[in-house]
């Protein structure tokens, strides 16, 4: 039976860099002990983190497919796997399987398409994946928004890359946000459901949200109430999973297994779902 | 003793003030005791939970003894009263599930007792090798 | 003496709410079958009517229910309790756990209460009814002529050595007064202790290597009502789902025990509800058992109030050696 | 998770004897969380200590193992190390590698296993430590002592010199104590009642000393610095403010054959007494076993004859709360009883008597105002025969006597022998000794003196047996240095009994929670190097309730227990042991079974709301932890079924984290 | 076919524990049954069936993953993995039998789960018709036909004789193990049996409930109804349900750190515990209702909505026996059961 590939039995993954994002957020780079990806995956999809004796953890892939080094994790402290790889240097080696997920329809309902991205809080992480995927494919796509919001200036997340590559790319709008007026900030202040409205994107696009809970259902408001149609957005859900592989039954959610048949939804399949997410 | 015989793992829970006293007493007074025991220091006798006990014997333990002041003499007044009541019942109840009694022991042993105290251990250590490996509460997972 | 059946307590049900004097009541409620009845809230006097059984398969205590069930009902809930549940109120209402002036206690007698695998055995498979409360009649697939047995020889174990017929709380009672029972019920655990150290260790290996770890004797259990059990939490370090070895196995039932030590009523919810037929309360008696031998008697749920010897000592207890060496001359 | 620091201590040869300390070192080096990890001759040192405050600086160390001697040793000192590191101090462990390993171990490979076995419990337990910051509470800037003898005086006087309140609470009538009995002190020869009377006024007029005489601590409470402590005012049926302490109600009481307890009984006095001239207070008070009009409401003399109007025959027991912040124990000592030793006659006659009764007979304000007389007859004695060491040094089987040496009792003999040939040149005086010990000061001159001066016969040996012959005591012992037997017919024998701490120091002990040893001896908190302190912070411990002791180490001691006193109420804050119990609601059943356990009553229940997560309110009753009051010991923490109760610095997963380690 | 006499079934299975392990519903205490490694001298239940389920034999209750040695930064990960061989298991009854297709579909889907799928491929099932269902079942509501219990070899106890009939290559390897004890025979005698069968199980108290308002699609129609509260309000929150089950799957991955490593184990869990989807941040199913109805919607309706369908329960009536309170999925389908959404 051991001639079976099990992908509940991880690879070996070292941290090779740590990147302090914000007071809560770490970015992990990982690659395998001889310094390859451990696997290839598409954007939007997650892998299996794990510590021995701590845990494992589903995280999402925050580095592009595009990147053929590493893969980057961007992390929340939160619960004890997140907590341990804080504290974690460089070196340090962990487990890692996957690829699990379904990922955004990049080269399929994307293509070809006018794209907005909104992202809250630690929400950027997934949607990093998708967003430098359609950087480094930029021709298959229209124009690209990307309206980026946070507690604080310190709280977002790859400040750094969007200043530095995003803000001066061609055909990509950023528009930041902060909640709160801050000495030194000269961007928007303001929930980032309520600069969707300001901003006023016409509904020729795809809108992809990501962020805690309640700013999904204000933006998807939000959206709908401009004429988005539900059709149009995509978003990702956040559940307690284990296996990865939609068996061990903890992410179902009506026919639905979140790990394995997300966590990309588009906003029509998840109005079909049971309200359990 | 033989030079075969079977080297149990013990673990000594001391409580701070008397126990734990008396085992550095024991070691001013250079009494020699086996090396199998292993202490760990409690404030007093009453923070050894039964928990506690089962889990060195999950972790490969082969006896386990609780010291405290004595009765009387708790540095809390009252804790190591409490000990013997728990303790009665814990171990009763594994002398009913049939593991020998003779891995868990209660003593009191006082800050002066350095002597005691290695001849309890010496004493236990011994009862509890001739007994050997610890079969009946054993947890595989953590055996080498 | 009156005979108290389920007319009886629907009357009362029913009463007691047209009086407003309760909002709901927690009783049971009959099933698909004559034996497989479910703990239920009532809060209408149809579904009362309809729904309300008292018979001998209404083993359930009801007075675990009452922690939780208990928060999302405006003013009193009628609970019917037997004698042994109310032993299991009172112990509630010792540590906190229910609140006395929430509750209106309908004691009911009980003639103890039958084991449905007991039945079984004894008429195998396929039984369509169950009638009768001295005298059962069983109706199978299997045979034209119903069965008749003796609810003695079918009782289930606790009953079989009841301890109580007496209602240790109410605030109201159907039916006359009961009294504690000379009942037997440590002469099984005395058998264990006579065996030898060997035979114990088979005879308890036998019998928990059979746990599933369902958790229905933790869950069922009115004692063990901890916010967040030990066994779910993590951080407690003992947590854990599966019997993965014979170890695990016994790590679970000995903790429990202890939980429970002192506080256990010995209602005998946990074998009632052990799917796998494990006789759980030999493992409570026994501390029940020791701790009545070493410091004094001692019924927990006996009144409000009542001490633990667990939380309670003398300067001349004796010490744990003294009290295994002492069982040793006695065997 | 952590970055712990190692540091495996030599102690010279000490641990490095039989531990192979690098290889400790090296071994402890891959447990988790271990980033650095060294070994030196002296942590303790100041060289030993910079190492680790570089190491904390170098290697940004969260936490320290420091493998070395016991933690009840050395764990301050390293947790002031951590803490001037800029570490919190609760981030050190203590492997106890020396009195647990080296010192009991003879075999350097075995000694070495278990070091690291017990380092690497060490590691296991402080990744999981957490920075505890003690809580402060303020200080009762008063103290209490209990027990009016000259420890209890000469401590409450140095205590009030410094400016704090003290109150003495002494059972007695009268202060004073055992010393108030004496005649002369050795070895100066001094009137014990010259020197000790002008103490007892000293402590009755000074402001800042109240005396509470005829009075019992009945309980305890409180912790350090925030004693209260329930006072027991016996009734003595005299309104102690108004009574001058005439006497002229002692004259006239017809109760006259009261055994006289501060003559040891020797004579008598009466239902209302004041126990001698020099008594502070100076009042009367009435013995309600012994007073007519109290047991059966006849008499009523004393307050006809009292001018003052200071009778009260309806005084009841009194309860006085005080808050103290220190608390020193004085309880001192008696002699033990002699009714186990049927050889030496005590019982038989009464010309066998104590060296406390002798005080008493040779002393000017005795029953025999100072003239040494026979208490069968009255006659002067001829043969004086003094037995040492009554009930001191017996072997540990023994049932009657102690097995340690009551210390004081050779001094006073060779000082009563030498007064009695001082006074009565003609009396023949024998002294039976086991050893004499006379390590102090002038001491063993005096003793010389005795001998070479005063012709003391002291003869090395045990007295086997004293017989009642008509007049006469014989006693038959043994010469050892002779190797012959003895007899002698004496006509007063004075046993030198062992002395033992006061009944009452037992109950108080348990009131306290202060700690006692197998003889009922206080203990301190150090032999050596805290003598003073009893394990219990903010008691103290002062004369002979912690050991036998002769006048002047009393009054050493019993100003050092004053300075240490003085230090505490010199606070205005102390800072608490942050190691206490404390209970996490969200798991809190409120259940009481932790209550219940509470030695300290530091644990109380409130209602509180928790907001449920379907946004519903629900009200919870849970535990609250005083942390002020919290002495730490756990109890309570296995009582809870939830385990929502933990113990800080002892944290269940902490000691779990040390089990799978030593197991492992 | 072929057959010997049932008294001598005790021979058959000697003869093929030979050749591999055995498994059988052997008797424990207290007249209750479990599937059992057969060695000499243990009997066949002869009773109705085990209290937990077979599926132990393929998705045990707990079984290490894999393991891992931590030793400074580095980490060592051991594959514990290893083939038993080929077993035989005998008596499985037909709603069993059917309960192994309900979940391969799940574990053996890709990525399949190599654990799970070395046991099925390495398993011969021999099932045995039910001549005496119990009041309980109710197998037939799932189209199961207790006459007719499927797997590699089928069985019937049929007068003195018990007749096997292999249905597949394994069985007929089975049937060869045997060959030499039993005797080839008509099918007659089952035939018989299995009539006898078809009308006991049309007296079965359960025998008219159906499955009409469940399936695929009912989502809508089921989720919100009413009368989920009362359905689920004596529920306790316990697993026996769950773990009596045939067809529950769900697990757990948890590290145990046995302090010479971590081995990393799974074990059976239960949707109706409190923590099963608690997360760091909070829980989607808070409450009991929430729990009792995800187990019920995800038989009667998530599953098969997935799984062309097929229910995921095979009406063995265990949970009627085991619930401590006696709340099982025949009160949930007979309550919610024929009924439009109101």
């Amino acid at each position: 039976m051991t001639n079976y590939e099990e992908t509940l039995i991880p690879k070996l993954g070292v941290i090779t860099d740590v990147r302090i994002d914000t007071p809560d957020i770490k970015t992990f780079r990982v690659v395998t002990p001889e310094g390859k990806k451990a696997f290839d995956h598409k954007p939007g999809q997650c892998a299996m983190l794990s510590v021995p004796g701590v845990g494992e953890a589903m995280f999402s892939i925050t580095s592009s497919p595009t990147n053929e080094e590493y893969m980057e994790f961007s992390i929340k402290k939160c619960g004890c796997v997140t907590d341990w790889l804080h504290s974690a240097e460089v070196g340090q080696q962990i487990t890692i399987r996957g690829p699990y997920g379904k990922p955004f329809p990049v080269d399929s309902e994307f293509a070809g398409h006018n794209m907005l991205f909104i992202a809250g809080g630690v929400g950027l992480a997934p949607l990093r994946s998708v967003i430098n995927y359609c950087r480094h494919y930029r021709h298959r796509y229209g124009k690209i928004d990307i309206v980026y919001g946070s507690r604080s200036s310190a709280d977002l997340l790859d400040y750094k890359e969007i200043i530095e590559e995003w803000t001066r790319d061609v055909d990509v709008d950023v528009h930041l946000t902060v909640d709160n007026a801050e000495e030194g900030w000269s961007g928007h202040v303001g929930f980032v459901p309520n600069y969707v409205k300001e901003l006023g994107f016409d509904t020729n696009r795809i809108a992809v949200l990501c962020g805690p809970p309640i700013m999904i259902k204000f933006t998807l408001d939000g959206l709908c109430s401009m004429g988005f149609e539900k059709q149009q957005v995509y978003t990702t859900l956040e559940l307690r999973m284990k296996c990865g592989i939609g068996k061990c039954g903890r992410c179902n959610v009506g026919s639905k297994y979140v790990c394995k048949d997300g966590p990309v939804f588009r906003a029509d399949e998840l109005e079909s779902l049971p309200d359990e997410y | 003793m033989q030079v075969n015989e079977y080297k149990p793992l013990i673990v000594a829970f001391c409580c701070n003030w008397c126990s734990y006293a008396g085992a550095d007493l024991a070691g001013n007074n250079r009494a020699d005791y086996p090396a199998e025991v292993k202490i760990i220091r409690v404030p007093c006798s009453c923070r050894v939970n039964p928990t506690f006990v089962l889990k060195a014997f999950q972790r490969g333990a082969d006896g386990v003894i609780i010291c405290g002041c004595h009765p009387g003499d708790c540095h809390y007044t009252s804790g190591n009263y409490y000990t013997r009541r728990r303790m009665a019942m814990l171990f009763s109840m594994l002398d009913y599930l049939g593991i020998e009694r003779e891995r868990t022991r209660l003593e009191w042993v006082s800050a002066a007792e350095g002597a005691k105290f290695a001849a309890t251990m010496r004493d236990f250590v011994q009862k509890v090798a001739a007994l050997g490996e610890n079969k009946r509460l054993e947890d595989l997972r953590c055996k080498k | 003496m009156q005979k108290i059946t389920e007319k009886h307590l629907a009357e009362k049900a029913k009463d007691l709410l047209s009086q407003g004097k309760v909002s709901a009541v927690l009783g049971w409620r009959r099933g698909e079958f004559d034996y497989d009845v479910t703990p239920a809230l009532f809060t209408d006097a149809d579904e009362i009517e309809n729904g309300l059984v008292y018979n001998c398969f209404c083993g359930a205590n009801l007075s675990k229910y009452l922690v939780s069930k208990i928060r999302a009902v405006e003013g009193r809930m009628l609970v019917f309790l037997k004698p042994c549940d109310t032993y299991s109120i009172n112990q509630l209402f010792t540590e906190h756990r229910v609140d006395r002036e929430k509750v209106y206690i309908v004691g009911i007698p009980c003639n103890g209460m039958a084991d449905i695998t007991k039945i079984r055995n004894a008429v195998g498979e396929g039984i369509t009814g169950v009638s009768g409360d001295e005298c059962l009649r069983v109706e199978t697939l299997y045979s034209d002529e119903p069965a008749e047995l003796c609810l003695a020889d079918v009782m289930s174990e606790r009953c079989v050595n009841c301890k109580s017929k007496k209602h240790v709380a109410y605030d109201e009672l159907l039916g006359d007064e009961g009294e504690v029972l000379d009942s037997h019920r440590f002469d099984e655990v005395e058998r264990i202790e006579r065996m030898s150290p060997d035979e114990r260790f088979a005879f308890w290996q036998r019998e928990l290597s059979r746990c599933i770890r369902c958790n229905a004797c933790r869950d069922a259990c009115p004692a063990c009502t901890c916010e967040v059990c030990v066994f779910n939490n993590p951080a407690s370090g003992v947590e854990s789902k599966a019997p993965v070895n014979e170890f695990e196995e016994k790590m679970f039932h000995i903790i429990r025990a202890f939980h429970v030590a002192g506080r256990c009523t010995d209602c005998g919810e946990c074998s009632r509800v052990c799917p796998q037929n494990i006789p759980l309360h030999l493992l409570n008696r026994k501390l029940i058992k020791d701790m009545n031998e070493c410091y004094g008697e001692y019924q927990a749920g006996e009144a409000v109030g009542g001490v633990s010897p667990l939380t309670d000592y003398t300067a001349e207890d004796g010490e744990p050696g003294d009290l295994i060496r002492r069982r040793d001359t006695d065997a | 998770m952590q970055r712990i620091g190692v540091f495996v201590c030599w102690c010279g040869s000490n641990i490095a004897g039989t531990v192979d300390v690098k290889q400790v070192a090296k071994a402890l080096e891959s447990e988790p969380g271990v980033v650095f990890s060294t070994d030196y001759q002296y942590m303790c040192s100041k060289s030993g200590q910079d190492m680790i405050k570089d190491a904390v600086r170098d290697h940004r160390l969260t936490g320290i193992v420091v493998c070395s001697c016991s933690p009840r040793m050395h764990e301050a000192t390293f947790r002031k190390t951590a803490s001037a590191a800029g570490l919190n101090p609760y981030m050190v462990e203590i492997a106890n590698v020396r009195e647990q390993c080296s010192w009991v171990h003879k075999d350097i490979i075995i000694g070495t296993q278990k070091a690291i076995i017990l380092g690497r419990a060490a590691v296991a337990k402080v990744n999981l430590n957490a920075p505890l910051t003690p809580g402060e509470s303020p200080v009762t800037k008063r103290a209490l002592v209990i027990g009016g003898g000259i420890a209890g005086i000469q401590t409450a006087l140095d205590i009030a010199d410094a400016g704090f309140e003290v109150d003495i609470v002494e059972k007695k009538p009268t202060i004073g104590g055992k010393m108030a009995q004496l005649d002369k002190t050795f070895p100066t020869l001094d009137c014990a009642a010259c020197i000790l009377t002008p103490k007892m006024v000293d402590a009755a007029q000074h402001e800042k000393i109240r005396i509470f005489s005829y009075s019992e601590v009945s309980s305890v409470g409180g912790f350090v610095g925030n004693f209260t402590v329930s006072i027991r005012k016996k009734a003595r049926y005299v309104n102690e403010d108004i009574c001058t302490g005439c006497g002229a109600c002692v004259d006239k009481c017809p109760m006259k054959k009261v055994p006289n307890e501060f003559n040891l009984g020797m004579d008598n006095r009466r239902a209302i007494y004041i126990p001698f001239a020099q008594a502070v207070p100076k009042v009367a008070t009435i013995d309600p076993n012994a007073c007519n009009m109290l047991k059966n409401g006849k008499c009523g003399v004393c307050a006809k004859v009292c001018t003052a109007g200071a009778i009260d025959y309806t005084q009841k027991d009194e309860y006085i709360e005080e808050k103290y912040g220190a608390i020193v124990v004085a309880t001192g000592f008696d002699p033990i009883s002699l009714d186990k030793f049927d050889e030496y006659a005590y019982n038989n006659s009464k010309d066998v008597i104590t060296s406390l009764e002798f005080e008493r007979l040779t002393n000017a304000a005795g029953p025999t105002q100072g003239k040494l007389l026979r208490p069968s007859d009255g006659k002067h004695p001829e043969k004086i025969v003094f037995v040492q060491c009554v009930g001191s040094r017996c072997s540990s089987c023994s049932e009657k006597g102690k097995e340690y040496c009551s210390k004081i009792c050779c001094m006073y003999t060779a000082k009563h022998a030498m007064l009695t040939r001082d006074k009565y040149p003609d009396t023949e005086v024998y002294v039976f000794y086991i050893d004499v010990r006379t390590p102090g000061k002038s001491f063993d001159e005096f003793y010389r003196r005795a001998v070479e001066d005063y012709g003391v016969k002291y003869i090395k040996g045990s007295v086997g047996k004293i017989v009642p012959e008509g007049e006469k005591l014989v006693v038959q012992g043994s010469d050892l240095l002779n190797n012959r037997q003895v007899v002698i017919d004496a006509d007063l024998v004075v046993l030198a009994a062992a002395i033992e701490p006061d009944k009452s120091a037992r109950p108080l002990a348990t009131m306290l929670t202060a700690s006692m040893d197998t003889n009922d001896f206080f203990t301190e908190a150090h032999p050596k190097l805290r003598p003073v302190e009893s394990p219990t912070a903010g008691v103290f411990l002062s004369g002979a309730c912690q050991g036998p002791k002769d006048i002047p180490e009393t009054v050493s001691q019993a100003s050092a227990a004053a300075a240490k006193v003085i230090g505490l109420l010199s606070k205005d804050k102390l800072v608490g042991n942050p190691c206490v119990a404390s209970s996490d609601e969200l798991m809190c059943n409120g259940c009481s079974s932790c209550e219940r356990v509470c030695p300290y009553g530091a644990i109380t229940y409130e209602d509180k709301e928790f907001r449920m997560p379907d946004r519903t309110v629900r009200v919870r009753r849970v535990a609250k932890v005083n942390p002020a009051v919290c002495q730490g010991c756990g109890c309570c923490t296995v009582a809870c079924p939830s385990g929502a109760m933990d113990l800080r610095g002892f944290k269940n997963d902490q000691i779990m984290a040390e089990v799978d380690a030593i197991c492992k | 076919m072929r057959k010997c006499l049932y008294k001598d079934i005790h021979k058959i299975f000697a003869r093929v524990a030979e050749k591999m392990p055995l498994y059988i519903p052997a008797k424990t205490g207290d007249e209750k049954a479990e599937y059992k490694k057969w060695s000499e001298g243990d009997e066949l239940f002869e009773g109705l069936n085990t209290v937990k389920s077979p599926k132990d034999l393929f998705f045990p209750q707990s079984e290490d993953l894999v393991r891992f040695k931590t030793e400074g930064k580095n980490i060592e990960i051991t594959d514990v993995r290893e083939d038993k061989g080929p077993f035989a298991v005998f008596g499985v009854r037909a709603c069993d039998a059917k309960s192994f297709e309900v979940l391969d579909r799940v574990f053996l889907t890709e990525p399949r789960d190599s654990y799970y799928a070395s046991r099925r491929e390495n398993a011969t099932v021999v099932t045995l018709a039910c001549s005496r269902p119990s009041e309980t079942c109710f197998c037939k509501t799932f189209g199961i036909d207790a006459g007719e219990p499927g797997g590699d070899v089928s069985a019937w106890i049929a007068g003195d004789d018990i007749v096997f009939s292999a249905n597949t290559e394994k069985g007929s390897a089975f049937l060869d193990i045997i060959g030499e004890l039993t005797e080839e025979c008509s099918c007659d005698a089952v035939d018989r049996e299995k009539e006898k069968i078809a009308v006991i199980m049309e007296r079965l108290p359960l025998s008219d409930l159906t499955t009409d308002g469940f399936g695929g699609g009912k989502t809508e129609d089921l989720f919100n109804r009413a009368e989920w509260a009362e359905l689920s309000e004596a529920c306790l929150g316990c697993g026996t349900c769950t773990f009596v089950c045939p067809t529950c799957q769900c697990y757990d991955i948890k590290d145990f750190k046995s302090g010479n490593g971590v081995v990393r184990y799974r074990c059976w869990d239960s949707c109706m515990y409190s923590e099963f989807t608690k997360m760091a941040h909070g829980n989607n199913r808070l409450t009991q209702k929430e729990r009792f109805r995800q187990r019920f919607m995800h038989k009667l309706v998530y599953y098969p909505e997935n799984n062309d369908g097929l229910y995921s329960c095979v009406g063995c009536g265990r949970c009627l026996k085991s619930c401590p309170v006696s709340m099982n999925i025949v009160k949930v389908m007979k309550k919610l059961g024929g009924k439009k959404n109101d």
